[in-house]
This record gives C-alpha cells, sequence and structure tokens, in this order.
C-alpha cells in the first residue's frame, strides 16, 4: 500500500543491483539513519530520553546485533553452525585492550580492528576442521573454541594484565582529543560503526563472496563443481564472521559494560546471539537487527510485566523467578519460531513488504 | 538444419577406468574417446554407472584404475577444482542448484573462476568490483535471454517447476563459458514440449558455442536424434560405442538395453 | 515542441527526428527491455541509428518510391527502420506480426515490396515461406540473429551489417543522407498501413507526412503532450494507433517511447515504466478490470469488504471528482480515503500512477468497465477514428466526458452525418488514397471530399458524437425496429464471464445471441463451487454456466428495455459456444472483432436452431492448432431462453 | 605407577558415567535423527525433581519413581510439541530446537524447584575403598565405584535390548529408513515416545548419581558438554562408541590434567576432551564406530 513502485524503472545495472532498488525503502532507510544519528540524539538533549534507553537498551541492541551479524555470516550466509560466538567476541575484547594497554599511542579504531583480526585469526583455526566435518559435529567442534579461548584467557595472566580476579576494566574511548563517556557519545561511536559494518556486510553477501557463501550452504558439492574452493570459502565466512563478533566484544567490553572477565564471554553469551539469529532470520542482515532488539527488548518486558505483577496485582513472586521464566520464554519462543517461521522476522518482514506492495491484491 | 561446426581432434580421452565403492564395482576398465564439438551420449539401463562416469570425468570420485586424457595432458584422476578452471562444467541427475538464492545469483556463481575482485573490494562494492559485478551481470543476462528464462530472473529458484530449474541449471553450467558441458539428464522428468525446449538449447549451445558436450539420456529418441556418437553401458561395462546408427543395429545394445529396460 | 511546425524545414518525419537530436540530444528517445534492464537511447542516438540504418538501406539499393515491409513486435530498430525508409524517400508498410505465412502474402504482393525487415527467425522463416510467391522480394533484413546462423541465403543480412555499410558510407559521403532527407517533401507518403479487411482484401492505406503530423500535432494539443511524457509501445505496429501514438506523437513532441520485453511481459513492463500518456483498446481495459476482479476474490474477507466500499464511494462520485464538478465535502474525505487504500495502490499495480491521459478507441467501450477507470482516477477518454484519418477524428475533451460519446470533433476536423446515418469526415489527416486502387478511393472520398467512415453515429446535443455500429452492420428486426447487433454484444461483453457475443437479429422477429464464456473468469469461478471440467467445451456446456451466463443476459435486457430505441434488441435465446472465436478460425478478424457474416455462415445450423424450438443442437467444428495442427472439435450445444422486459415495465421497476 | 594406575581407574569410573550420558544421546539420534541438546537439561530436571520430592518428605524411591513419570511426560510432550511439527527438517534445526528445549527445560526446573545447589543424598559414602587403599595403596572412591557399576549395568541392559528384542530393532530400522520401519508395524510416535521415555530414564539415573556426587546444581547441565566429545570419538550412533568413548575420554581427561594440567594452570578438563575429539575428527570424521559416508550426488 505505501509502495508505489509504478514509474521505478531501470536503465542501468547499477541502479537495477542497489541495495535499495525501490525508492520508498531507500526514504525509509535514510529516515532510520537520521533518526537514528540525529533523531534520538536531539531528544536525549530535550531530557526525553534518560541515560537507560543508551546504556540497557540502544547501545548493547547495536553492539548484539554486530554480533549477530557476525554469527549470521558464519551460520546464516555460510551454513557453518557455530556455538562459539562469545569466544570470538572475548578475543576481540581482550586483544584490544591489549593493543591498547600496550602500544604507545594506539588508536582506539585501529585497536578494535586489531582485536577482530585476532579474532578473525582465531576464527581461521577453529574453523578448520570444517574442512572435514559439517553440522554438528561442527557445532561441537566451535563448542571447544568457546571452553578453550575463556580458559586460556582466565589462565594466562598477561591477557588481564595480571588482574587478580581476572576482571580488566576497558580504558577510555578517546579519539582526536575527544573521550567518549556520556552514554550518547558511546552510542553514537557504536551506532557508526555499526551502521558501517552492516553495509559492508551487506556488500559482502551480494557479491561473489556472498554468493560462494551461499552456495557452499545450499549445494556444496555443486559449488565445488563449478569452482568454488570450499576450504577457503569457509574459512573466509569464519574469519569475517569472528571478525565482526570480534569488534562487537571489544564495543561490548569498551561501550555497554567496561568492566569485563573471561566468564563473562560464556557459552550461554553464546546461545542467546544464536537466538538473536533464529529469532531474527537465518541469512538476513535486517534480520540480526530484529532478533538483537527482540532478545534485548524480551527481558525488559518481562521485567516490567513482573514488576507491575508484583506492585499493582499485589502478586508475590519468588526471587529470582524471572530469570527462570526469561530462560522458559526464549526456549519456547526459538522452538515456536523453528517451527512456524524457521526464517525469522526478517521473513515475517518481507512477507509483510511483499503484502504492501502487491496491495490491495492478495498476491 | 546445415551444420557448420567441425568435431575436432579427441578432447578427453579416458583409458581403462575402473571405480569401486567399497566391494562394489561401479566401473570395470571402461575406454571411450570424446572428440572437440561433438555431442556425446552415455546410455545404459538404471544403475549402469553412467552418472558414475561424469563424477570420474570432472573429478567427484577418483576411480582406482585407468587414466584420464584431458587435451593430451595425462591425470591419473581428475579433482573437481582443475575440472572447472580446465573448461568443465555440468548439470546434476537431481538438481543441484542453490535453493535459497534466486535465479539470478545461481547463474552469477557459475561465473565465479572468472571473477577477480579482491574480498575487500567486493566488500566496499567499489570500483572495478562493482564494474566488474555489473560486466559479469550483463554475460549472465545474455544467458537468460538465451535460456528464454527472463520473467523468473529474481524468483529464488526454490519456488520454481521442475522444468524451469533444470533450465537455470543449464544456465549456471553455461556462465562458466565452459568448452565441454556434462548434462546428467537434462530431459528427466520433462514434458514433450520442455523436451523440445531442452533440445534445442543443447543444440544451439553446441551449434553457436562450439561446446562438446557429454550427456546421458534415458529418452532413446533424443539422444539418437541429437547426438553424433554413443557410447552403451551395461553393468559398468562398455557394451557398445559408435553412432546412433551403428548402436542402434547393435545385437548386445538390444539384448541388454532396448530389448530389456524399454 | 518544435516552434513552427508548418514549417517546411520540420514537414517531414526524418527532419522532427533531426530536430529532437539537436534541440533535447540527451533527451531519451526510446526505451526498450532488454537484458533485465531497459536499455535508453537518446534522441541524438537513435538519430544516429537512423542515419546507419537509412545509408545502409541506400547502400543495399533502396531507392526512393520503394516499400519497405517492417514486420515485429515494437522494438526499436523497427521504428528507426520507419524513418529509414522515411530519410531515403521510401514508404515503411508495417505488417502485423502475428499473421501467419499466408495471410502474408498479400501485402507483399500488393505493396511490391522488394525490401523486408524482419523482427527474428520466427518472421524471416515467414517471409522464406513466401519467396517463391514474391519474386520482387530481394531483401530480407533482420534485427535479432540468434538460429539464423546457418541460413546462408546471400539476401538475407542483419541490420547491424546494414548499419555498418551505412556508418561506412556516412564516413565517406557525408552529405549524401541530408541530401535526400532535404528531398523529402510534406505530402509525400509517410507510410502505408493496411486495413484489416473485416470484408474483402486489405487496402493499403496511404498517409502522408502533412497528414500524420496534423494528427500528431493535433492530438499532441489537445492534451498538451510534450517531451516530458512516456508511453509503453506495445500494440502492433501495423495499427494506425501505434504508429499515431507511439511513432508520429513521440516524433512530434519528442517524449519517451518504449518498448516491452516481450508480449508476455507487457504488464510487469507497464508497471515498471509507469507511462504517463496510455492507450489500449477496451478489451485490454475489460482484460484488467477482470483481472482485479479475480485476484480481489482471493482476498480476505476484510479486505475484500474494504475494496468494494471504497468502490462503491468511487463509483458514487469518484468520475465526478475527477472530472472537477462538485462534490460534497464528506464524499471527498470519504474518496480521499478510498485514494490512499485502494485507488492509488489499485492504479499503482497497475503501472497507471503516473497516468495523465490515457484513450481507448477501436470498439465501443462498456460504460460502466469506463467509469471505473474514470472513477479511480485514471483519466479515461474515448477517442475516434480510422485508418483513413490517422485516427484522428473526435476526441473527448476534459471535463467533459460522457460515458456513451466519443466527444466532439477534434479542431480543424469537420465531421457530417449524412441522411443515411453514416459518419463523413473531412480534414487534413486524411488518407491520400488507397494503394493502386482509385476505385476503392472514389467509393470512399466522394466529391465534397468527405470521406465515408462507415460509421452509423449521431451528434447528441452537446455536439458529441455517438457511434452505434459498423454503417452495414446496422440492420432491422422484422418488426422494423432498429437493430445494431454491436451494441448489444458489448453490452454482454461487459460482463466479466463473457468474452465474446455474437447477436443475430437482422430481417427476424427477435434477437438471439452466441455467447463465448471467459475461461479465466468462468474457471475460477467454477473452481471455487467444486465444479470439475475437462476443458473449455465441458466448462461450456455445464448447466451452472449456462445459468451463469442467463442471468448476464437477463441483465442486459434490463438495461435495453431502459431505452425505448433498442427495447426491442433484447435477447430472447441464446447458447454457449464449444470454441473460442478465434482470428486464426477467421471468425476474428486480428483486432479482434468479430466477423459476423462469416460466423453466421459458418454456424448456420446453430443459427436455425436458435429460430427453432430445439433445445439444443449437435455441432462438430474443424479448428486450427497453434502449430498449424488441425483438429475437430463437437458437441451437443444447449439452448437456453431469456426473460425479456417489455420497455415500459422496465422503466418503472427503474 | 600405582598414582598414575589411580588416576586411571578413576578416569576409567568417570568415564562410565560419561557413557552413560552419550547413550541418551546415542539412543535419540538414532531413532528420530535428533542431536538432543537438551538431555543435559534433562539430568539436570530430573535429579532437582528428585531432590526436590526427598525435600517435601518423599522416600528416595518415591521422589524417584515420581520423576520417572515426570520424566516420560516431558519426553511425550517434547515429542508432540517439538519434534512433531518439525519432522523432516535439516536436522540442524532439530539441533537447534533442542537448544530452545534446553533453555525451557532449564527453566522450568528452577522455576518449581528455584535456584539453590541442594545436596543428594543415596545412601552411598564417597569414600575411598579400604581394600583397595591397604592392598593396592590406591585412593579409589566408593560411590565412584558403585555409580560405575549401576552405569554399567545400565548401558549393558540397553545393548540388550537394542540388539535382542523386538522393540529395539524396531529402534534400530527406523534410524536406517522410516519406511522400513513402518512395514515392521509399529507407529512411528509410539517408538519415539518410547525412546524419549528410555532417554528421561537414562537422565534421571545419571541425574541422580551425579547430583549425590557434586551436588544438584545448574552446573549438572553441563553433563552435555561432557558427552558431545564422547559422541565425536565415538560416533553418533554407535551404542559400542558411546561406551567406549566415554572410557576413553574419561581415563585421558583425567590423565590429562593431573600430567599436562599442571603445565598450564591446571583446569584443561574442560576443553581437553574436545581438542582431542576435534584432532581425532580429522583423521576420522566419521568417528570410531560410525559409518563412513559416501556423499553421492
Amino acid at each position: 500500500m505505501l509502495y508505489r513502485e509504478a514509474g521505478q524503472f531501470k536503465a542501468t545495472y547499477v541502479e537495477d543491483s542497489q541495495i535499495f532498488p525501490i525508492r520508498q525503502d531507500k526514504v525509509g532507510m535514510a529516515l532510520i539513519l537520521v533518526v537514528a544519528f540525529a533523531g534520538i540524539p536531539l531528544l536525549s538533549l530535550t531530557g526525553l530520553m534518560t541515560d537507560y534507553f543508551f546504556t540497557a537498551i540502544l547501545t548493547p541492541f547495536l553492539i548484539f546485533a554486530l554480533a549477530t551479524l557476525g554469527l549470521n555470516i558464519l551460520t546464516g550466509y555460510a551454513g557453518q553452525l557455530s556455538l562459539g560466538t562469545a569466544a570470538f567476541m572475548a578475543v576481540g575484547a581482550f586483544a584490544s585492550y591489549n593493543f591498547i594497554l600496550r602500544v604507545d599511542g594506539m588508536p582506539i579504531l585501529a585497536a578494535f580492528a586489531l582485536g577482530g583480526l585476532c579474532a578473525a585469526a582465531v576464527g581461521i583455526v577453529f574453523g578448520l576442521p570444517s574442512m572435514r566435518v559439517r553440522g554438528f559435529y561442527l557445532a561441537a567442534a566451535t563448542l571447544a573454541t568457546q571452553f578453550f579461548v575463556v580458559w586460556i584467557l582466565t589462565k594466562i595472566g598477561w591477557f588481564t594484565n595480571y588482574s587478580s580476579s581476572g576482571v580488566i576494566t576497558a580504558q577510555k574511548i578517546e579519539m582526536f582529543g575527544y573521550t567518549f563517556d556520556s552514554a550518547l557519545s558511546k552510542y553514537l561511536f557504536v551506532l557508526a560503526i555499526v551502521a558501517l559494518l552492516a553495509l559492508l556486510a551487506k556488500n559482502m553477501v551480494r557479491s561473489n563472496v556472498g554468493r560462494s557463501w551461499m552456495a557452499i550452504r545450499d549445494m556444496d558439492m555443486a559449488a565445488e563443481v563449478i569452482g568454488f574452493r570450499p576450504l577457503r570459502t569457509k574459512l573466509l565466512a569464519f574469519a569475517v564472521s569472528s571478525f565482526y563478533c570480534g569488534v562487537a566484544g571489544a564495543l561490548f567490553a569498551y561501550a555497554y559494560l567496561g568492566t569485563v572477565e573471561p566468564e563473562g564471554f560464556s557459552l550461554d553469551l553464546s546461545f542467546r546471539i544464536l537466538f538473536m539469529v533464529i529469532i531474527g532470520g537465518v541469512g538476513s542482515i535486517l534480520g540480526s537487527f530484529f532478533g538483537a532488539a527482540f532478545i534485548v527488548l524480551v527481558p525488559i518486558g518481562l521485567n516490567i510485566l513482573t514488576g507491575f505483577l508484583e506492585n499493582s496485582a499485589g502478586i508475590s513472586l519468588p526471587s529470582g523467578i524471572s530469570s527462570s521464566i526469561e530462560l522458559m520464554v526464549f526456549g519456547a519462543m526459538i522452538i515456536f519460531f523453528l517451527i512456524v517461521e524457521p526464517h525469522g522476522l526478517a521473513r515475517l518482514w518481507q512477507i509483510g513488504k511483499e503484502k504492501l506492495r502487491l496491495w490491495p491484491f492478495p498476491h | 538444419m546445415a551444420t557448420a561446426r567441425q568435431i575436432g581432434e579427441v578432447i578427453i580421452d579416458l583409458r581403462n577406468i575402473s571405480l569401486r565403492f567399497g566391494g562394489v564395482k561401479a566401473l570395470t576398465d571402461i575406454s571411450f574417446d570424446v572428440r572437440e564439438h561433438e555431442i556425446r551420449a552415455i546410455i545404459g539401463p538404471n544403475g549402469a554407472g553412467k552418472s558414475s562416469m561424469l563424477n570420474v570425468i570432472n573429478g567427484v570420485y577418483r576411480p582406482q584404475e585407468g587414466e584420464i586424457v584431458l587435451r593430451g595432458r595425462h591425470h591419473r584422476d581428475m579433482n573437481t577444482h582443475a575440472a572447472a578452471r580446465a573448461g568443465i562444467a555440468r548439470t546434476f541427475q537431481n538438481i543441484a542448484l542453490f535453493r535459497g538464492m534466486t535465479v539470478l545469483d545461481n547463474i552469477m556463481t557459475g561465473r565465479n573462476l572468472k571473477m577477480k575482485s579482491s574480498f575487500l573490494l567486493q566488500a566496499l562494492y567499489w570500483g572495478p568490483a562493482q564494474r566488474e559485478e555489473l560486466a559479469h551481470r550483463r554475460k549472465v543476462e545474455e544467458i537468460i535471454d538465451f535460456l528464454e528464462i527472463e520473467h523468473i530472473r529474481k524468483t529464488p529458484v526454490g519456488r520454481l517447476p521442475y522444468g524451469l530449474q533444470k533450465r537455470v541449471e543449464l544456465g549456471r553450467a553455461l556462465a562458466a563459458e565452459p568448452s565441454i558441458l556434462l548434462l546428467d539428464e537434462p530431459m528427466a522428468g520433462m514434458n514433450v514440449e520442455e523436451k523440445q525446449d531442452m533440445c534445442r538449447f543443447i543444440l544451439d549451445v553446441n551449434d553457436q558455442l562450439g561446446t562438446t558436450i557429454v550427456l546421458i539420456e534415458h529418452d532413446m529418441g533424443v539422444v539418437m536424434d541429437i547426438s553424433d556418437r554413443v557410447v552403451v553401458l551395461d553393468y559398468g561395462r562398455t557394451i557398445a560405442d559408435g553412432t546412433p546408427d551403428e548402436v542402434r543395429g547393435n545385437q548386445d545394445v538390444i539384448d541388454a538395453y532396448l530389448g530389456v529396460a524399454h | 515542441m518544435p516552434d513552427t511546425p508548418r514549417q517546411p524545414p520540420l514537414a517531414t518525419f526524418p527532419r522532427l527526428l533531426l530536430q529532437h537530436a539537436k534541440v533535447r540530444p540527451h533527451h531519451p528517445a526510446i526505451r526498450e527491455k532488454d537484458l533485465g534492464i531497459w536499455q535508453t537511447w537518446s534522441w541524438s542516438q537513435a538519430a544516429e541509428e537512423v542515419r546507419a540504418l537509412a545509408a545502409g538501406l541506400a547502400e543495399m539499393g533502396f531507392r526512393r518510391g520503394d516499400n519497405l515491409a517492417i514486420i515485429g513486435d515494437n522494438r526499436p530498430r523497427l521504428y528507426w527502420a520507419m524513418f529509414a525508409a522515411q530519410c531515403l524517400g521510401g514508404v515503411p508498410v508495417p505488417m502485423y506480426q502475428d499473421a501467419i505465412a499466408a495471410e502474408m502474402v498479400f501485402v507483399l504482393q500488393d505493396a511490391g515490396i522488394r525490401f523486408a525487415i524482419a523482427e527474428d527467425q520466427e518472421q524471416v522463416d515467414k517471409l522464406l515461406e513466401n519467396k517463391a510467391q514474391c519474386p520482387e522480394l530481394t531483401h530480407i533484413l533482420y534485427d535479432d540473429p540468434r538460429g539464423l546462423r546457418h541460413y546462408d541465403q546471400p539476401f538475407l543480412r542483419s541490420l547491424d551489417e546494414a548499419q555498418e555499410a551505412g556508418r561506412a558510407r556516412n564516413r565517406d559521403e557525408p552529405g549524401f543522407l541530408d541530401g535526400e532527407i532535404d528531398k523529402g517533401r510534406a505530402d509525400d507518403i509517410a507510410v502505408m498501413l493496411y486495413t484489416s479487411g473485416t470484408t474483402g482484401k486489405p487496402k493499403g492505406v496511404c498517409l502522408t507526412h502533412d497528414a500524420f503530423i496534423a494528427a500528431a500535432r493535433s492530438g499532441c494539443e489537445f492534451d498538451r503532450l510534450g517531451p516530458g511524457d512516456s508511453i509503453l509501445s506495445y500494440l502492433p505496429m501495423a495499427w494506425v494507433g501505434d504508429h499515431l501514438f507511439s511513432f508520429a506523437q513521440a516524433t512530434y513532441a519528442g517524449f519517451t517511447i518504449n518498448c516491452p520485453e516481450s508480449g508476455d511481459t507487457v504488464m510487469t513492463d507497464m508497471r515498471e515504466i509507469g507511462p504517463t500518456y496510455y492507450f489500449a483498446p477496451p478489451r485490454v481495459f475489460e482484460n484488467l478490470l477482470t483481472q482485479v476482479m479475480i485476484r480481489m476474490e482471493d482476498a480476505g474477507a476484510l479486505k475484500r469488504r474494504m475494496f468494494h466500499y471504497f468502490m462503491e464511494v468511487a463509483r458514487r462520485c469518484g468520475a465526478e471528482i475527477l472530472d472537477g464538478k462538485p462534490v460534497g465535502g464528506l464524499a471527498r474525505l470519504r474518496y480521499a480515503l478510498g485514494n490512499l487504500l485502494v485507488y492509488g495502490p489499485l492504479r499503482n499495480v497497475l503501472g497507471m500512477s503516473r497516468i495523465r491521459v490515457a484513450y481507448t478507441a477501436g470498439a465501443a467501450i462498456g460504460p460502466d468497465l469506463f467509469r471505473f477507470y474514470r472513477s479511480i482516477g485514471v483519466n479515461l477518454k474515448q477517442l475516434y477514428g480510422s485508418t483513413e484519418t490517422c485516427a484522428t477524428v473526435c476526441l473527448q475533451p476534459d471535463g467533459q466526458i460522457k460515458l456513451d460519446t466519443v466527444g466532439p470533433p477534434l479542431p480543424g476536423i469537420e465531421v457530417r452525418i449524412d441522411g443515411s446515418g453514416e459518419v463523413l469526415v473531412r480534414g487534413p489527416v486524411m488518407l491520400k488514397e488507397y494503394y493502386k486502387r482509385p476505385d476503392a478511393t472514389a467509393e470512399v472520398i466522394d466529391a465534397e471530399g468527405f470521406f465515408h467512415t462507415g460509421d452509423a453515429g449521431y451528434f447528441d446535443e452537446d455536439g458529441h458524437l455517438k457511434i452505434i455500429d459498423r454503417a452495414k452492420d446496422v440492420g432491422k428486426l422484422a418488426n422494423g425496429a432498429m437493430f445494431a447487433p454491436n451494441y448489444i454484444e458489448n453490452k454482454l461483453k461487459f460482463f466479466p464471464h463473457v468474452k465474446e457475443a455474437v447477436c443475430f437479429g437482422h430481417d427476424r422477429d427477435q434477437v438471439c445471441a452466441f455467447i463465448n464464456i471467459d475461461m479465466d473468469a468462468v474457471g475460477n469461478w467454477a473452481e471455487r463451487r467444486n465444479i470439475t471440467y475437462s476443458g473449455y467445451t465441458d466448462l461450456a456446456q455445464k448447466a451452472e454456466v449456462y445459468e451463469l451466463i442467463r442471468d448476464c443476459v437477463e441483465q442486459s435486457n434490463a438495461e435495453l428495455a431502459r431505452d425505448p430505441m433498442i427495447a426491442d434488441s433484447q435477447v430472447h435465446r441464446f447458447l454457449v459456444l464449444h470454441k473460442e472465436l478465434d482470428p486464426d478460425d477467421d471468425e476474428l478478424t486480428r483486432t479482434r472483432k468479430v466477423r459476423r457474416g462469416f460466423i453466421a455462415q459458418k454456424y448456420a445450423v446453430l443459427v436455425d436452431a436458435l429460430y427453432s424450438e430445439k433445445t439444443s443442437q449437435f455441432i462438430e467444428t474443424e479448428v486450427k492448432f497453434e502449430d498449424g495442427r488441425k483438429g475437430k472439435v463437437a458437441a451437443e450445444l444447449r439452448i437456453l431462453a431469456a426473460r425479456t422486459f417489455p420497455a415500459a415495465a422496465a422503466q418503472q421497476a427503474a | 605407577m600405582q598414582f598414575f594406575l589411580e588416576v586411571l581407574i578413576g578416569g576409567l569410573l568417570s568415564g562410565v558415567m560419561y557413557s552413560l550420558v552419550a547413550l541418551g544421546f546415542v539412543l535419540i539420534y538414532k531413532a528420530s535423527g535428533v542431536f538432543n541438546f537438551a538431555q543435559g537439561a534433562m539430568v539436570f530436571f530430573a535429579a532437582l525433581t528428585t531432590v526436590g520430592l526427598v525435600d517435601m518428605g518423599m522416600p528416595l524411591w518415591l521422589a524417584a519413581l515420581l520423576t520417572m513419570a515426570a520424566m516420560v511426560l516431558l519426553g511425550l510432550l517434547t515429542e508432540k510439541f517439538v519434534l512433531r511439527p518439525l519432522v523432516a527438517q535439516h536436522e540442524i534445526t532439530l539441533f537447534m530446537a533442542t537448544i530452545g528445549l534446553t533453555f525451557f527445560v532449564e527453566g522450568l526446573a528452577q522455576a518449581i524447584w528455584g535456584a539453590n545447589v541442594r545436596a543428594l543424598d543415596l545412601g552411598i559414602e564417597d569414600v575411598p575403598l579400604e581394600w583397595m587403599l591397604e592392598n593396592a595403596n590406591m585412593a579409589i572412591s566408593q560411590f565412584d565405584l558403585i555409580a560405575s557399576a549401576i552405569a554399567a549395568v545400565l548401558v549393558t541392559a540397553l545393548a540388550v535390548f537394542f540388539t535382542r528384542t523386538r522393540i529395539g530393532r524396531a529402534l534400530r530400522a527406523v534410524a536406517d529408513d522410516h519406511q522400513a520401519a513402518l512395514s515392521v508395524g509399529i507407529p512411528l510416535h509410539h517408538i519415539w515416545a518410547i525412546v524419549w521415555a528410555v532417554a528421561g530414564f537414562l537422565a534421571l539415573v545419571a541425574g541422580l548419581l551425579w547430583g549425590a556426587r557434586n551436588g544438584v546444581q545448574f552446573a549438572l547441565t553441563f553433563v552435555v558438554l561432557k558427552a558431545l566429545p564422547v559422541l565425536i570419538l565415538g560416533g553418533f550412533t554407535s551404542v559400542p562408541g558411546a561406551i567406549v568413548g566415554g572410557l576413553i575420554i574419561g581415563a585421558s581427561e583425567k590423565l590429562a590434567e593431573v600430567y599436562i594440567g599442571p603445565h598450564f594452570g591446571g583446569g584443561i578438563e574442560g576443553w581437553f576432551p574436545y581438542v582431542l575429539a576435534l584432532l581425532f575428527l580429522i583423521v576420522r570424521p566419521e568417528g570410531l564406530f560410525g559409518e563412513k559416508i559416501i556423499r553421492r550426488i
């Protein structure tokens, strides 16, 4: 209905292969970016938005979206299931920490990039079994990453700068003499990085490299026969995915938590990011954002609900119950989505969009 | 229709190929050759080893014995990547398309060996990478035009009917601009009209691009119509080899194949 | 728009083309959907292509006065071929691309074709088939080389080759082509269009540059068409409408024409391009509406209700709002909401969002159908004209749309109704002559210079022309009342379930009809009711289908009863034909007009049965399949009586 | 040498426990092609339920019996609401669904019984066996020995059940070919229900044994993580593989911890089995007893 596409013809392949070939989508995306970069900051300056929105919702949402994007590249596009996402995030976080700590004048962005590259290197090493194994054999192999990385970060004091508790405190984010210490500035910092990396990811998946991933995912034998090299393709997916997770991990430490310990990057975190992929949409860049938003918002919604029940309805709930309920809700949601819409919120969005494009016709 | 293509030298020579899976013999001492620009058919009853033969040629299976001579170079066996580089493309008996991708993207994958842009440039989708992508897009559009599948260009292949999927798969193979095209039952499961179309495409490819074609097909009418030479397999052995007319008259073939299976 | 088009420098189409190339060199002249995108040629590029092609043709021996046959779908190079012929003082003769080979012989011979340009292998094959019968045909050029690699006939060349030769010629002899173009005069024949020949052999209608430029100017000025407009060119190039809208008007005003990828993709291509200017014969509008209704059937209940509610709103006030008539504020508000929710999106999916003006002509359009498009905000108008008048006689002006008239005569056109009710036309847009047929020319142009259209009609009180039927088709019932079969058939055809209708009644005491059901609409209807059927013939003879059609016939009878002039023409008995009327079986013309006389003869046994007491009749008919094979269709056809209404009673009821 | 043996035996004993858990996986995988990641959560659920019931004053045997019923119910519900709607889906999808199930079951267990660590007393003391201590100077836990014995009996019983009984054979048929299984005359749903019930029983036993040893706590869910390398090593479809794999993992993990661990600051138990399994995978992707997969196209 909102889509009025008549007359939007393409006279060149450049126009035809744009990320948003439909004008309405382009305008919509531009609006979202304007709101994210200018609207929200302006709103917060007027005091209508408290820091809570940034520290508890928007910033973690963006960071998780980035990690989800990373996992989606590996699992959604290249079809290699990984349960070690948190480990790659940990590598990114601790590597960035050490680069800044040990190299004088290391620019923060360079440190994050190097952190991501370290994660990519680790990803390549632990992606090697994908040469021989697939499916949940591979998933089990990625669990090894999870345990090994956390163990090594805990056991080797050098990584945590010999902190007795294993906890590190991330350095301040400083660039060009400006310190990103307010909630708003950290949000903008994260937003810029996530927006850029999302664009790059989209470019990759619509180019030959993206097609190579999807080809391996959909029919590896045929992919091999037409000339894709399976191992190289898979390892590249591992590397890119780990890079994204690594950068997300660095942001997790620097722009979200401030202090982290290796155990913070637990298997549970890996699972949560996998859930974001499943609920958001396997093999969809947009879905990564949907999934992250969903998983970030559900506990908040549940908290509000239980708070409401206790305060207004006078029902007293046993302590700790809300985290149990959260687990159950997550579990049920995953099963529900896998059964009802295995392609997640992104597919629902897609269907809705198709409906709008054909409105008033049903199909 | 008059034909201008000249059948040339031997391009693939298969010598004494034997292939076993565990204890099961799939191919036993098979030898035959394929000449440049010809349409070479492999026929035989189910389980005769036809698909295995194609799989040996492009390196999916590695035979235990024998050798493959490709353009005069001797190979103990092939590997898939080297085969693709050497200009061998193929389609599969059970369609092996990338189901999650559109027709356009599927055919684009066929051009991967010709794409040189670095991964980073692709991520930026900038300059040479974009130009390369669009140049190949044009090539792919020509294939789409050739196969008359313009209307489904942006449809995910999983949603297409069988006959069209077969056509898209041919498109993906053609995108590599192969010099040798291996077709594994390209007309299986098609209706008469679809078969006619597919025949026309195969003949056009062979004729206009000079592509050498090795073809497995069940429909005897089609095989006899379009191929230059036919090799007949039965139980993993060669029982006849020659022009369609010679094969048709061969008593072993009549006994083993025509008389029994059909 | 050219400043002074009457000036000699712009008196021919090639000169107009060169003018655009000079004035708006980078403005898109033509687009074609090819290889997935809309390939675009600017006016200067188009002019260059034309120059190459013209010089190439000259190089191959194309001479002043030669006729150039052009056969194919709407393709840029075929449009350019028209210019190329004109540049050299030759005459393009576009031919219907779906004609079978045998049908082409006549035109090839009649026009003395030496040069023919064919779109592709299919058309080349047809020409080759006729070559023996057309010894003069010595050059065949083709656009698309696919499949033609092994055609080694020396007279067969590609357009690429011709253009290559032409470019060389233009390099070597720069002044040559301009000299040829300069020789062109306003009263040279610009194009020869063969009439579809409802009766007898086709005649070549010779139309001058002057006439066609006058027609183009008249239309462009009337609806203010300018370079910014664009049109989808999908109707046969041999048809006068396409030549006027896509060739003459585009060349006059400098707007963009768009060629669809293929016949099957017109709908999608239309949606992509979103033309500002559109033409379609009534049957296309009818099919579109049928599609809309069928697709809406599948929608959810809520959406369906919303759709019907707003369609009702539009029916009440949509056309008035479009005409700028006073409409109440609440109705306007409702319409605005409907526009947001239904009409706008509907125009969008139909590709009509940007249409400023759309025409229909060629046959009468059902008033409800016409009103539907206007009410959803498509500025659809009716136009009246014929091949002999460059399709330019009457046109409805904005704001003065009447559902049952074709509007007042265009400026500069004189229209007169003669004693027998026939419409006569005089003006600059008239044909020069029928090619090599002075007898036929004399028959249609009288001493005063009026062209006899062969249509019956009259002017209403506002000076709008109302066309009833072909003059020769208008007959009388046995009781002396007027019988205009087309008028009744059109009424019936407006029902989505009726595809074609053929009415009989001349010199008879009552009217009876053959009906063709619409396979899509009735098939869909049947599936909803779980009626199984094996094919067209089977479906057509289902009792339920007959009841459905009877309902349509009776509704149309009720409407006919309202007009005392034609109340006697109500359909008393009808049958549903066992096969679809088909141009390949000569039952329809290529423009899909019913050949009533031929049908009456072919199915005489059925007509007799209609006028007897029989309730069924066996019939066996030979049909031609697409591949040229022949077969037989046989069926026992049921005949049903329909309720008729006394004229007065119906008026009371209404 | 004595110390080595002590470690080896201790490792083998815990290896038997791993086998027990791994067997639960193999069982379900063979019958329904599902890699049931929720097996660990089921162990946790079973232990917590039993302890909870005992704490409410029930005798152990009754609590165990009721828990068994709950496990069967859980299995049936899982079959109906998770597996049946996902039938014929890709095995990775099923695997991810069981991760969801893991969360759900963990949440459910804690929602009912709370998240506190509880002790479970089976009446077997976790003390070194005196006889071994005196005669061989080796500290072998009495509890481990008894637990292993129980596990070994169960494992053997199941192996026999698989190869000797009609239902067992039907189960194996299901794994190979659903059509063939139907022709045996046992409805597929029944087979799956039986399998999930048996898996629930295994979870219960494992939960009781592990819970009694280490306390009933959330960490019990991690037994699934111990079982994974066992499966990789032994092959997903092989009962003997699960047994041998469990022993290998149990023994090598303990030996590595004792002999290699100190060089790295200890705690390598968490990942060592994985690395071992991975290295093994690269050599033999189908596992010790798995069938070689021929990829046909």
